[in-house]
């Protein structure tokens, strides 16, 4: 059972040339910023680094800010040997939204980053098999989760809005 | 062309019997094409579970199209199952019916106002000839649904026949 | 029509082996051909049997008129083992060479 | 439709075709409107693309457009096996953002409710999966015990289905006053009913034969493919989140966490998979027996916020539902509706195994083991 | 008979059933899907051995019968006749079922597993487990 | 022309007619189909001829194993994707001549021959006689077809087991 | 009757065997197989509904005993589809093939010492000769569909019937060589008296071997049971048709009248299957308790008693099946094949021998 | 050797097992409702259709708001000052004319939650689950229990009411006013 400092600690140690970041201020637990191409390294090393095994990735969410011009990930971690949990966010700017894939890490990210992409459009490199998930696969209209996201009148000829 | 398809002017008492009988066959044997799509799709289970037993009706699922009358759509119906549906309406033989059953797949239901990706009632994509309120309905409800729908097979009529 | 006697039955034997006969010398496919052996051997069967219902009875009585029966009943036998070699065979030259065709079996073997 | 398959292009130089065959949409055995594209040769599988998303309501996008309240209805309908279990996944999660504490009286029914739900979805989990193998009597014996079930919430809140019972902060009602009796009595009858449904089914030398050995998960594979719930068990792993990350009223209880032995067959198989179901129905009826009898006093409206305006942040929470983990990642920003609400379906991570295991299985045994992870596609698609 | 009955019921039928063909309805049905590929596959051949060794045991069964009927006049040499002709067909039983015809396609199963650390991380080889 | 007489012009027209599809039809799947019926009408003829217990044989041999196994061959051995399974026809024309010739002449020789013929005998139940002469006379044979069989078994499983 | 007019014809056993046979068979047609099919059906439902706590069909007439009656009715104005992929002539052929193969068979069932459609002398073989026509109306069936899963439905189907026509064909064989007949007439006949003249329990007479007989025979039974249950594709057998897996199977494309067929074969071949097993090792159409008729003197009753009591068993053995379905899960195609090679066959097999030398004893 | 007996050993009498069950449950009474004909017993707080006591209804729109769908439609009309339209049955006075309540049930997902807010309790649920209709538009339920006529006067009271303040103010203050806001958000 590791707290989140130490955590940030150990990666610090370990990552000495990345941008790593523990924002603290949070309400409920803390959020490590990471850098959106070095993730796959970050999180073979926590993964497999002795003192951390977190084996479980439970759950991986795209999230859209506009405001900030940013399309963020954030990753949910815990070890199912020491129980603790950690929280990191990646970024990367929306008009080229592109984050290394965790898939080689865990293979349960792997749909959780197809869905991130059918949705919001972050293009995760060297994903096995980067396709939409939940809508159609001819859907052209965008990336719906985004929050600008405007629904097409039409698809295949059905109408869609009410 | 078969007898089914002829329109009669006036109903001479043979044409009137032998209609109310296969009006009769029609309606009480409803085979159901064994298809689900979302939490009504439960409910449609539970209906053919003990407790409220469509066999009663003579409602039994098939799992091909081909042979079944009846198709309850059950569920969400979304812009990526619309044309399965509509597809496998296609494939049943005629006379066929539907049963939409729930909100979702009435006019979509809870998801009408901002489900992207959810179809806006079945209708627009098959014609419907009972809706089943409710979210779900309860078994009741479909089973009432059945019964509507039984009425309106009863009352179908070869006189003058538009269909 | 004269009534039906062994002739009828020959003639229908004779048919039958000639359309064997062309199967095989037309067709291309070799299951086709053992499908033209099938109809020959039927042909013969069809004889035996004639033969055995009409034919000379021998001399040890009724019985003898069954050895046709038996025959044909060995040729169904042998039918039998021949079609499972034989298809056998052609499967294996389709599984290495894809063609069950005979004169393109020809050509690839050289 | 062009993308729709991927695996048209066949390699010529391959000695057996490979056949591709469409299980689903409409599929009987496929729970819902799940497509499996599978690649056979002859009868072996050599690759199963499920295709999903046929169900997908957009409930993430309705979560931005709704105020907190108004999301119960719309957790119901994600998993609609286990709606008591998403809500109460929801409520724990809101409770933790906005810090705060509920009456115990709430966290036990809460609890009781989740564990009822458990055993009713456990239930339709084991009536499918029989029907699947085709043995379609235990299914409707299943749904007789789920129907009893089912009345227990009509007269807690009046709904069959989706309750929208666990509100953030406390429950919408208290407890039907006939509701102890008849719980208790529904757990009297429902033991003898659990074994007949083992001696038909479970221990049937049939059944055995179609899921022993089949469909095997290591742990690790397991654990690195997210799956959780019972399928984790299933392969012999204890990992149960009541037990090793308590939320709620869960350590007050005693109950085991039934794990995958390979009785008849290797650990981790569709069997044991299936008979950690099982085993968990008889530990839910010991939660549910102990809760009732550790009841509180208490209002359960108290501690409901009368407008729930949560400070910016974020909050992760996970819940053991009855398929597995499901977890709630909610991002405020300070107004009446979520910013972004991500929902960790148990079975959306489940499902990626089910290529793997499939892999070398023939046919019949997709059916299997898909059966087996239990997949609720509501829950899949969102 | 038979064949004149269906044929019938079969007409019967056509004169009173609508036949309202479209298009869709005249596609191969596949759980609403659009068909893909042709069925026309090369399938298993073991359906093939199947009916080979089912022909052969066919055909040796259809033998015994006419020795079944009078075995019993001709005693003890009439059952060793059919027996010897019965241990060869154990025989070829026994043979089968060793070289493994008898056994339909059986699931080849390689259990799932994974490969670890498969993107080279740069981090310390000591705190990587194996 | 009594009953028994059109009987057999029936088996022998689907006899003949369906042997005809057979070897004509390009659809080597109908062909084999049609051969059903030949078989069919063959194992009639059998009938007719007295010869019961080798009808039986017939059906339960060619139509129930023979044909499957056929059906089993062409299935596996034909490419169908979605074109017509056809097959070659190779030298038609000599062909049509030279079977044509052949049957002409065997026709006249066998229409020319006078058979020694005796008058059909009421045919009995055939197979208990057919027993009786297996067992006193064709012992030996018996065991020998056992053999072959068995040969047969081996050989044709090995040779379809053996991957190319 | 019928019998003598085509004997008189022919002046020949054999041929007006089985000529007559077909003639006759038109009576069971509409006289037994499709009422005894429709009521198969009905059967089916209510009692897979009350194994199942449920009621089945209530709503047309009394219990809904006129429901199957609605159902060929309506399956009778259903549209009836041949899909453009289909192959059109094969597509109509097959379950007119199937049901006339599945029909033929009821033509060699004994059901009184008086009516039987045919005396084959080969009766049983007869029986299993003209299943070889289903096999190919069903190969037939899923050929033309054009469908993957008719025709993998199909290519089972007959994979299974074939299979499993072996230990048949050896179990009856072993009651040949008891016997000596394959009349199956005769070997009801063989069977007067009382129960345990039946061969289950070693057939007539009372020597020793009869008692030697008794394990064989109901090994042999149970055999011939499971096999025959395999052979009209009832579960734990009915892979060819898994809904779970295959859709329908083979008659996925099939709609109205031409479903009906292979509806109603598979019921009526339900019933024939039972009535194979009744007449080889419950007596055939023997009453176990002796003859109402001739206690009373009446000897025309008798041959209805006979009929009945064949009836009876026949029908229950086709509960026997249905109780099976809805209880059993069903077999994976590898492991069904397993049953009938590594199994059933090895041991009808060693039965057959073991009877063999038990008979020359 | 073994193992092959004990198979088939355990294969007969597991089966033998599942057949003993079934066949008691053959007898075992049966546990359907046959619904047509016996209805079943619904618990007191069963929720289905929705009932809407329009005498009791003050028009506050805290039900709409609270839907999940909004599936509720609500118009309201101020009334004239002078009018007096009744009080509720818990003694809250009406201030607004509902002219349009309906309440659209083939979007409705009977989650209750427009039950709570309400101040009167004239919303709430019924035990009613039997309205299966042949038409979608049968499903939207209009309570308002005045008549159309009633409706349009109503409304032509108001703008009529509002349009003599609007020229009262115009001429007092001579500027424009902001248009009057409905209280509903527009269906699409
Ligand atoms: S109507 Fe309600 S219960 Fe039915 S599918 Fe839609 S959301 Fe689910
Ligand atoms: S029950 Fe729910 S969905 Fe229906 S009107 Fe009320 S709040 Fe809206
Ligand atoms: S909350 Fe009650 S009073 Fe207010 S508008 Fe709705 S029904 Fe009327």
């Amino acid at each position: 059972m590791k707290k989140a400092e130490e955590i940030f600690q150990l990666l610090k140690d370990n990552f000495p040339a990345s941008s790593l970041e523990l924002k603290t201020d949070q309400p409920t637990e803390p959020i490590l910023l990471a850098s959106a191409l070095e993730i796959d390294k970050l999180c073979l090393f926590l993964r497999d680094s002795s003192e951390l095994l977190f084996d479980d990735l439970m759950n991986l969410s795209g999230v859209d800010e506009p405001k900030s011009g940013l399309l963020s990930v954030y990753y949910h971690l815990g070890s199912t040997k020491f129980k603790h949990k950690i929280t990191l966010k990646v970024s990367t700017d929306r008009n080229k939204p592109e984050v290394s894939s965790v898939t080689e890490v865990w293979k349960a990210s792997d749909w959780h980053e197809r869905e991130a992409y059918d949705l919001l459009g972050i293009i995760f490199l060297n994903h096995p098999d980067l396709r939409r998930i939940l809508m159609p696969y001819d859907w052209d209209a965008g990336y719906p989760l985004r929050k600008d996201y405007e629904n097409p009148e039409f698809y295949q000829g059905m109408k869609v809005p009410y | 062309m078969g007898f089914l398809d002829k329109e009669f002017n006036d109903g001479n008492i043979v044409v009137a019997t032998a209609e109310d009988l296969l009006n009769w066959a029609r309606l009480s044997s409803l085979w159901q094409v064994s298809f689900g799509l979302a939490c009504c799709a439960i409910e449609m289970m539970a209906t053919s579970a003990s407790h409220y037993d469509f066999d009663r009706f003579g409602v039994i699922p098939r799992p091909s199209p081909r042979q079944a009358d009846i198709i309850i759509i059950s569920g969400t119906v979304t812009l990526k199952m619309a044309t399965r549906i509509k597809r496998l309406y296609e494939q049943m033989p005629e006379p066929k019916y539907i049963i939409s059953m729930g909100s979702c797949a009435n006019c979509g239901g809870p998801y009408w106002e901002h489900g992207y990706h959810v179809l806006k009632g079945v209708d627009r994509v098959i014609p419907v000839d009972v809706y089943v309120p409710g979210c779900p309905p309860r078994p009741e409800a479909l089973l009432e649904g059945l019964l509507k729908l039984q009425e309106k097979i009863r009352n179908e009529s070869m006189i003058k026949k538009t269909a | 029509m004269m009534e039906v006697g062994l002739n009828h039955f020959l003639v229908v034997s004779t048919l039958l082996f000639s359309m064997g006969i062309y199967a095989i010398v037309t067709r291309k496919n070799a299951i086709m051909v053992l499908m033209g052996v099938e109809l020959i051997l039927n042909s013969a069967n069809i004889n035996f049997i004639a033969f055995s219902q009409f034919g000379n009875r021998g001399i040890d009585g009724n019985l003898f008129g069954l050895h046709g029966h038996l025959i044909a009943l060995f040729v169904i036998v042998l039918a039998a083992a021949e079609a499972a070699i034989a298809l056998a065979i052609v499967l294996n030259i389709y599984k290495t060479l894809s063609t069950v065709n005979i004169d393109e079996i020809d050509n690839l073997k050289d | 439709m062009s993308q729709d398959s991927i695996l048209n292009t066949k390699s010529s130089n391959l000695k057996t075709e490979e056949m591709v065959l469409n299980m689903g949409p409409q599929h009987p055995s496929t729970h819902g409107v799940l497509r499996l594209e599978l690649a056979l040769e002859g009868e072996i599988i050599n690759k199963v693309t499920p295709h999903i998303g046929y169900l997908h309501r957009c409930f993430e996008k309705h979560c931005e457009a709704m105020t907190y309240p108004q999301i119960v209805p719309y957790t119901d309908r994600m998993d609609y096996l286990a709606p008591m279990g998403n809500e109460f996944g929801y409520a724990v999660a809101m409770e933790k953002l906005l810090g705060i504490q509920v009456p115990e009286r709430v966290e036990y029914i809460r609890v009781i409710m989740a564990e009822l739900q458990r055993i009713s979805s456990h239930l339709v989990a084991l009536g499918t999966y029989g029907a699947d193998i085709g043995a379609f009597t235990p299914f409707l014996f299943c749904f007789i015990d789920r129907e009893k079930i089912l009345n227990l919430f009509e007269i807690t809140c009046g709904a069959r289905l989706l309750y929208n019972y666990i509100w953030v902060g406390g429950l919408s009602h208290d407890l039907h006053p006939d509701f102890i009796r008849k719980t208790r009595e529904f757990i009297k009858e429902f033991r003898p009913n659990l074994k007949e449904i083992n001696d038909l089914l479970s221990h049937n030398r049939i059944f055995i034969d179609r899921t022993a050995n089949v469909g095997i998960l290591p742990i690790d594979t397991a654990i690195n493919y997210g799956v959780s719930g019972p399928n984790l068990r299933g392969s012999g792993f204890k990992w149960d989140l009541r037990k090793d990350d308590p939320y709620s009223v869960y350590h007050k209880f005693d109950f085991n966490i039934p794990v995958g032995e390979g009785t008849y067959g290797s650990v981790g198989d569709s069997w044991d998979r299936y008979y950690v179901r099982v085993l968990e129905m008889e530990e839910s009826c010991r939660i549910v027996e102990q809760a009732l009898d550790q009841l509180p006093e208490g209002d359960v409206q108290s501690a409901i916020p009368k407008r729930i305006k949560p400070a910016v942040g974020t909050v992760y929470a996970r819940v053991e539902n009855p398929r597995g983990d499901l977890g709630y990642f909610i991002i405020s920003d300070g107004s009446t509706s979520p910013y972004r609400v991500k929902v960790r379906a148990p079975s959306f991570v489940s499902m990626q195994i089910l290529n793997e295991l499939c892999k070398g299985y023939m046919v019949a045994d997709v059916v299997t083991i898909l059966g087996s992870i239990d997949i609720v596609l509501g829950e899949i698609d969102r | 008979m038979a064949i004149i009955f269906v044929v019938g019921i079969v007409y019967f039928a056509k004169l009173i059933r609508p036949a309202r063909p479209t298009k869709e309805k005249l596609t191969t049905y596949e759980c609403g899907e659009n068909p893909e590929g042709s069925p026309w596959i090369k399938f298993n051949i073991r359906f093939y051995v199947v009916a080979l060794i089912f022909l052969i045991f066919d055909v040796e069964v259809v033998l015994l019968i006419p020795w079944a009927l009078v075995y019993k006049d001709f005693g003890m040499t009439g059952f060793l006749i059919g027996g010897i002709f019965l241990v060869l067909l154990g025989l070829g039983m026994a043979y089968e079922w060793r070289k493994g015809d008898l056994e339909w396609e059986k699931p080849r199963v390689v259990p799932p597993s994974i490969k670890k650390d498969s993107i080279k991380p740069k981090v310390d080889k000591e705190l990587v487990e194996a | 022309m009594n009953v028994y007489d059109i009987v057999f012009y029936l088996f022998a027209a689907l006899t003949v007619i369906s042997a005809f599809f057979v070897v004509t039809n390009r659809n080597i799947v109908y062909s084999a189909f049609f051969l059903l019926f030949t078989f069919f009408g063959v194992a009639g003829i059998y009938v007719l001829l007295g010869a019961d217990f080798v009808a039986i044989v017939q059906l339960i041999v060619y139509v129930g194993g023979i044909l499957i196994l056929l059906l089993f061959g062409v299935m596996l051995t034909n490419k169908i994707t979605n074109v017509e399974i056809k097959t070659g026809t190779i030298n038609i024309y000599p062909a049509v001549i030279g079977v044509g010739l052949l049957t002409g002449s065997l026709l006249a020789a066998l229409i020319n021959t006078s058979w020694r013929s005796v008058p059909a005998s009421a045919p009995q139940a055939t197979t208990a006689a057919l027993g009786t002469i297996l067992l006193q006379e064709y012992a030996l044979v018996f065991e020998l077809l056992g053999i072959i069989l068995l040969i047969a078994l081996i050989g044709a499983a090995s040779i379809a087991r053996r991957e190319a | 009757m019928m019998y003598d007019f085509f004997v008189d014809l022919f002046g020949n056993t054999t041929i007006s065997g089985i000529i007559s046979g077909f003639v006759m068979s038109l009576i069971p047609l509409f006289l037994f197989i499709l009422p005894f099919a429709l009521f198969a059906v009905y059967l089916e439902r209510k009692v897979s509904a009350h194994m199942q706590d449920r009621l089945g069909p209530m709503r047309t007439g009394w219990h809904g005993w006129k429901q199957t009656i609605a159902d060929i009715l309506k399956l009778i104005q259903k549209e009836d589809i041949v899909a453009k992929d289909n192959d059109k002539l094969l597509f109509n052929i097959a379950p007119v093939l199937t049901f006339a193969g599945s029909y033929a068979a009821f033509a060699a069932i004994p059901f009184t010492s008086i009516f039987i459609g045919t005396e084959v002398d080969l009766g049983i073989f007869f029986i299993i000769a003209v299943t070889g026509l289903v096999v190919a109306g069903i190969l037939m069936a899923g050929w033309a569909s054009n469908n993957k899963y008719s025709l993998l439905g199909s290519m089972r189907s007959v994979a299974q019937i074939i299979s499993y026509e072996i230990p048949t064909i050896l179990v009856v064989l072993s009651l040949v060589m008891i016997s000596g007949t394959m009349n199956l007439h005769t070997l009801s006949e063989l069977q007067t008296g009382y129960v345990w003249n039946w061969y289950i329990f070693g057939g007539p007479g009372a020597e020793l071997s009869k008692f030697l007989l008794i394990p064989s025979m109901f090994i042999g039974f149970l055999i011939i049971y499971i096999s025959t249950l395999a052979e009209v594709n009832r579960t734990p057998f009915d892979i060819p048709e898994a809904e779970s897996e295959l859709v329908s199977g083979y008659h996925t494309e099939y709609s109205g009248m031409k479903f009906a067929m292979f509806f109603l074969a598979e019921y009526a071949n339900m019933f024939a299957v039972s009535a194979i097993v009744v007449a080889l090792f419950l007596g055939g159409y023997q009453s176990p308790i002796g003859y109402l008729g001739d206690l009373i003197g009446a000897k025309w009753m008798i041959p209805i008693e006979q009929f009945s009591w064949f009836t009876i068993k026949g029908v229950f053995f086709v509960f026997v099946q249905m109780w099976l379905r809805w209880t059993l899960p069903r077999l994976r195609v590898d492991q069904l094949m397993t049953t009938s090679w590594k199994y059933l066959i090895p041991i009808a097999f060693v039965n057959l021998i073991i009877i063999g030398l038990i008979t020359l004893l | 050797m073994k193992e092959y007996f004990g198979n088939i050993f355990t294969a007969l009498s597991t089966i033998f097992i599942g057949m003993k069950i079934t066949f008691k449950h053959m007898f075992v009474p049966s546990v359907t409702i046959q619904y047509p004909e016996v209805k079943p017993q619904l618990p007191e707080r069963e929720r289905n259709r929705l009932y809407v006591n329009m005498d009791d209804c003050i028009g506050c729109d805290q039900c709409s708001r609270a839907c999940p769908v909004s599936c509720i439609d609500i118009e309201t009309t101020k009334a004239l000052p002078g009018e007096d339209i009744g009080k509720t049955s818990n003694g809250k006075k009406k201030a607004l004319w509902v002219t349009n309540f309906t309440i659209d049930f083939a979007k409705c997902c009977y989650c209750q939650l427009c039950v709570f807010p309400c101040p009167t309790e004239c919303i709430y649920m019924t035990d009613v689950y039997e309205f299966t209709e042949y038409k979608r538009e049968n499903l939207v339920y209009d309570f308002v229990t005045l008549t159309k006529e009633e409706r349009q006067e109503k409304r032509d009271n108001l703008a009529k009411f509002n349009a003599e303040k609007e020229a009262e103010k115009l001429k007092a203050a001579s500027e424009p006013k902001p248009e009057i806001k409905k209280d509903q958000p527009e269906e699409k």
